[in-house]
């Protein structure tokens, strides 16, 4: 279904907010917003029922201008409040807005462990390699000798994938996508919120203004170009070998899984623990 | 839908091409609010048709309307929604203007 | 909840605590094991069930703190607890429920530190952290038990005035209170007073999530009950949105503190103890607060007229309650299980009014009557 | 202004991680604080290792609300070897009671001793060595005079584990009976001269 700008720009963004929004132009937050707001209006969710949290960076602005329940927590702790927030209500649909720093060096443990804990959750991960909003720092997926403000001289460590992380981590369902493909990320992340249980979208995204410009990588048309070229989806990427992979960006679907959710089986501790009686 | 039926932007899916009369052809405006662009360039980089063109101060104009395939990349990837596309009502009358 | 209030039980520090929590209407938990806090959780994951609540363990207690306050923005009260190193870990979010007013209630049963410390041993290591360990000026109250019983109607008495003045109270505990088993009489929960947090009173569009009231406390909206608002740890106008205007920025620091100035009188505790006639007086808190009321029955024994000013709220500092001591005594002792944390508080107030002076073990071993009396009587 | 000091009767029960000296305490506090309905006050201090470390257990009784927790000077300790014996029998009052496990403590500190083998009595005729801490807490309870026996029997058996409660109930009694037999006005007058105290 082709939901126009139009509807999701009327339905969902806040009119008290000041647009044009905080980013820088050609930044791929934004393809990542309107896409959220497009699988969200296919959902048929409504506003009420939806709580966005996200953490601290660029992609923790996104919030701001949305008209949901909105939080805007710490430094990698979106996924511990949202843990908190759907326990309280497992009613409530809750997605969390992170970026590759927050949510796998700050909040890496608090990452793998929601992962883990399956709870109905969606995690959108926007993955643009580097730390924006503090001036370009090396983040857990700057790749291995790029430069960045705080690896001046080529970076020495080894990226995270953090999609292939989630997957090791016991994620229900895990989703790459690039912010040049943004129908298939709303696609995504619409199957994200369908799935019952913890679901994780990575979006590679590109910031051109700190990490492509010290990277030789170009603007934000030349970073998209790239991810155009590299994608390759799942079943294509099957039947390549590991040095074929090398440099391509694996798109779709990476892991379906259906695990007991943490809410439902809570429910059978209350009954449980109402069974048992008073405990000494 | 999966990864691998994912349409391709310079593939529409319905070319215009395969239309028999030259006035069935769908035909397309796109309406930019130019107090949230921000120049970025995207919409006019990808557009298959090369139907938006840059302004002087680098911001998005249409030249050739009728060219528009309606294929939405430029709105769906323009990261501050300032990009609208929508299909063009036919004239009811011929004095419509 | 009958069943668990109606009778008279021999109860730990920590289970009472659990009472209490249970009583004021917490039905969320989430926590970290650490000692000598673990009871406090171990019960909850078997109580919290049963009352339709929630406990949840996390990775950590930065986790743990993250998930209280999603728990109590979703509108459910909720708990969390811990000790000295746990307690390091949760500032950072809990000065998150200073900035967006969130209530919640954090147990620290104290050890002593620094990191690892003495996990246990008494110790009272942690009452300035409780109020300065998060960054920035923030409102927040901190409490402190000193029985059994007072664990449980001081964790009643901390969900109460969260609720009343959104901000987090802390409850500090220490390791013989939390392991004290004492003999209390559970209130019937018809008998206790339960305040809850206010809620909005107008539509959806008319509403100012950070509007105060004319105690300065904004009504509270629930996560989906269709008052859709921001909330972030950005300072933020009236609306939730952050802002960079100076006049905004400013209202939103001084109605923080403002709120609690104006509670002081339903915030300021403390227990006087013989003090009518007192010439010299202990200031305690605490597990010593008990140790001190021995030592002053004992020194009046003696012809010694001592008494005592137990301080249950030590932040805001209640500096009401302490000035008349200081001006009716030529001496006061502040003994405390750590270097001096209140008695530098105590001689903020004092200004010169008598002789304040410092009683601090730190060995891992509790304050006896007999050293507190060979002070007083040399006073 | 003057008040008398309030009377307390101060008791620790001490021994080596494991042998239940904990549990020993806490039904005893039980018995007198929910059953009896006096102040209670029960405190303890152990090493991190759950088995085989120093191990006591404090009760504080009163008629009046408690405030140190702790016991000062006992009225009475239970010492369930030879190192605990060794380690707080100095904290009794001079006309304190100090009972001590005879199967397990061999060298006694003073004459003033009331010496019941609990561990023996557990083993050889209970069959369960694990059991010494009840036959214990039974002629603790006797010889302290701090608690109605059958508010012991009921605390005990609210807190032992289904099933177990003849056992323990007859481990209680064998304590009780072993203490009916001690005469308390025979011991020598004090543990320690007044000029040690």
């Amino acid at each position: 279904m082709t939901v126009p700008a139009q509807a999701i720009r009327h339905e969902y963004l806040r009119h008290n907010k000041k647009f044009p929004h905080v980013w820088c132009p050609g930044c791929g937050n934004g393809i990542v917003m309107a896409a959220l707001l497009r699988a969200i209006y296919r959902l048929e969710l409504s506003k009420d029922e939806v709580v966005l949290a996200s953490g601290i960076g660029c992609s923790g602005r996104m919030p701001t201008y949305l008209d949901f329940n909105t939080l805007h927590t710490t430094h990698g702790r979106a996924l511990t409040f949202a843990t908190g927030v759907k326990l309280a209500n497992p009613a409530l649909n809750v997605v969390v807005i992170m970026g590759d720093g927050d949510a796998t060096a700050i909040g890496g443990n608090h990452f793998i462990h929601a992962a883990r804990r399956n709870l109905n959750l969606t995690a959108i991960i926007i993955n643009n390699s580097i730390y924006g909003m503090t001036g370009g720092q090396y983040s857990p997926t700057t790749p291995f000798g790029a430069r960045s403000t705080t690896s001046v001289y080529g970076h020495i460590e080894q990226a995270f994938s953090i999609a292939e992380l989630a997957v090791t981590a016991g994620a229900a369902f895990v989703a790459r996508s690039t912010v040049y493909h943004a129908d298939l990320i709303d696609q995504l992340i619409e199957q994200a919120m369908r799935k019952q249980g913890f679901a994780v979208v990575e979006v590679i995204s590109n910031c051109h203004v700190q990490y492509g410009r010290r990277n030789q990588l170009g603007d934000a048309v030349e970073m998209l170009t790239r991810f155009r070229d590299q994608a390759i989806t799942v079943s294509k990427a099957a039947k390549l070998s590991a040095e074929e992979l090398a440099g391509r960006i694996t798109i779709g679907v990476l892991a379906d899984r259906d695990l007991p959710i943490s809410t439902e089986e809570y429910d059978k501790v209350r009954q449980r623990a109402s069974e048992e009686g008073m405990l000494r | 839908m999966t990864a691998d039926s994912h349409p391709s932007p310079v593939e529409p899916q319905q070319p215009d091409s395969n239309l028999s009369k030259a006035n069935r052809k769908k035909r397309y405006d796109i309406a930019f609010y130019h107090d949230w662009c921000k120049a970025c360039g995207l919409c006019m980089a990808f557009c298959p048709r090369q139907v938006i063109q840059a302004d002087e101060h680098g911001k998005p104009l249409v030249t050739e309307p009728d060219a528009c395939i309606g294929c939405r990349f430029c709105e769906t990837h323009c990261p501050d929604f300032a990009i609208t596309v929508s299909e063009r009502q036919p004239r009811r009358r011929k004095d419509d203007v | 909840m009958s069943e668990i209030q109606a009778k008279r039980q021999l109860l730990q520090g920590n289970e009472a605590i659990v009472h209490g929590a249970l009583a004021a209407g917490c039905r969320f938990f989430a926590g970290y094991p650490i000692t000598p806090a673990s009871e406090i959780a171990e019960q909850l994951a078997a109580l919290l069930p049963k009352v339709g609540g929630t406990f949840i363990q996390m990775e950590d207690e930065i986790a743990s703190m993250g998930a209280i306050i999603g728990a109590s923005l979703a509108g459910v009260k909720a708990m969390t607890a811990t000790s000295g190193p746990g307690f390091s870990l949760m500032q950072e979010n809990l000065g998150y429920a200073c900035a967006a007013e969130v209530p919640c209630v954090v147990v620290n049963v104290m050890r002593g530190g620094p990191s690892t410390g003495l996990p246990t041993s008494p110790a009272q290591g942690d009452v300035q952290m409780a109020r300065w360990g998060t960054h920035g000026d923030h409102p927040i109250i901190v409490l402190a038990v000193s029985t059994v019983s007072d664990c449980f109607s001081l964790t009643v008495k901390a969900f109460n005035l969260s609720e009343q003045f959104r901000v987090p109270v802390i409850l500090l505990s220490d390791e013989i209170v939390a392991h004290t088993r004492e003999c209390v009489q559970l209130p019937d929960a018809a008998e206790l007073r339960i305040l809850n947090r206010l809620k909005p009173s107008v539509p959806p569009d008319w509403y100012k999530p950070y509007e105060g009231d004319s105690r300065g406390v904004p009504a509270m909206a629930t996560l989906g009950d269709g008052y859709r608002h921001h909330v972030t740890g950005l300072v933020h106008d009236d609306l939730g949105f952050p802002t960079e205007k100076s006049n905004e920025i400013l209202n939103f620091q001084q109605r923080l503190m403002h709120k609690i100035t104006r509670g002081f009188p339903e915030i300021m505790l403390t227990r006087s103890y013989r003090l009518e006639d007192a010439e010299v007086a202990i200031i305690a808190y605490g597990s010593v607060a008990r140790s001190a009321m021995r030592a002053v029955d004992e020194v009046r024994q003696r012809g010694i007229p001592a008494g005592l000013l137990q301080l249950i709220t030590l932040f805001p500092f209640p500096r009401s309650h302490v000035t008349p001591v200081l001006k009716q005594c030529r001496a006061v002792l502040v003994p405390e299980m750590n270097m001096g944390q209140i008695s530098r508080e105590v001689q903020r107030v004092n200004q010169g009014m008598c002789t304040v002076v410092k009683h601090n073990r730190v060995d891992g071993q509790c304050i006896t009557p007999d050293e507190l009396e060979a002070r007083l009587v040399k006073l | 202004m003057k008040l008398p000091v309030k009377r307390r009767y101060e008791m620790r029960f001490s021994g080596s991680g494991g042998q239940g000296l904990i549990m020993a305490a806490v039904v005893f506090a039980e018995a007198v604080g929910v059953y009896d309905g006096k102040y209670v006050c029960q405190t303890q201090s152990y090493g991190p290792e759950a088995r085989g470390g120093k191990s006591k257990a404090e009760v504080v009784i009163s008629d009046a609300p408690i405030d140190y927790p702790k016991a000062r000077r006992l009225d009475l300790l239970l010492a369930m070897n030879q190192t605990a014996c060794d380690a707080y029998y100095r904290d009794l009052n001079p006309d304190g009671l100090l009972v001590v496990d005879s199967s397990l403590v061999s060298q006694y500190p003073t004459s003033r001793i009331i010496a019941i083998p609990f561990t023996r009595i557990a083993r050889d005729e209970l069959g369960r060595e694990m059991a010494a801490n009840m036959v214990a807490l039974g002629a603790v309870g006797l010889l302290s005079g701090q608690v109605i026996s059958n508010s012991l029997e009921k605390a005990l058996l609210a807190r032992v584990p289904p099933g177990s409660e003849e056992f323990n109930r007859a481990a209680l009694h064998r304590g009780m009976d072993e203490a009916a037999k001690i005469n308390l006005d025979a011991l020598p007058r004090s543990v320690l001269s007044d000029d040690e105290v």
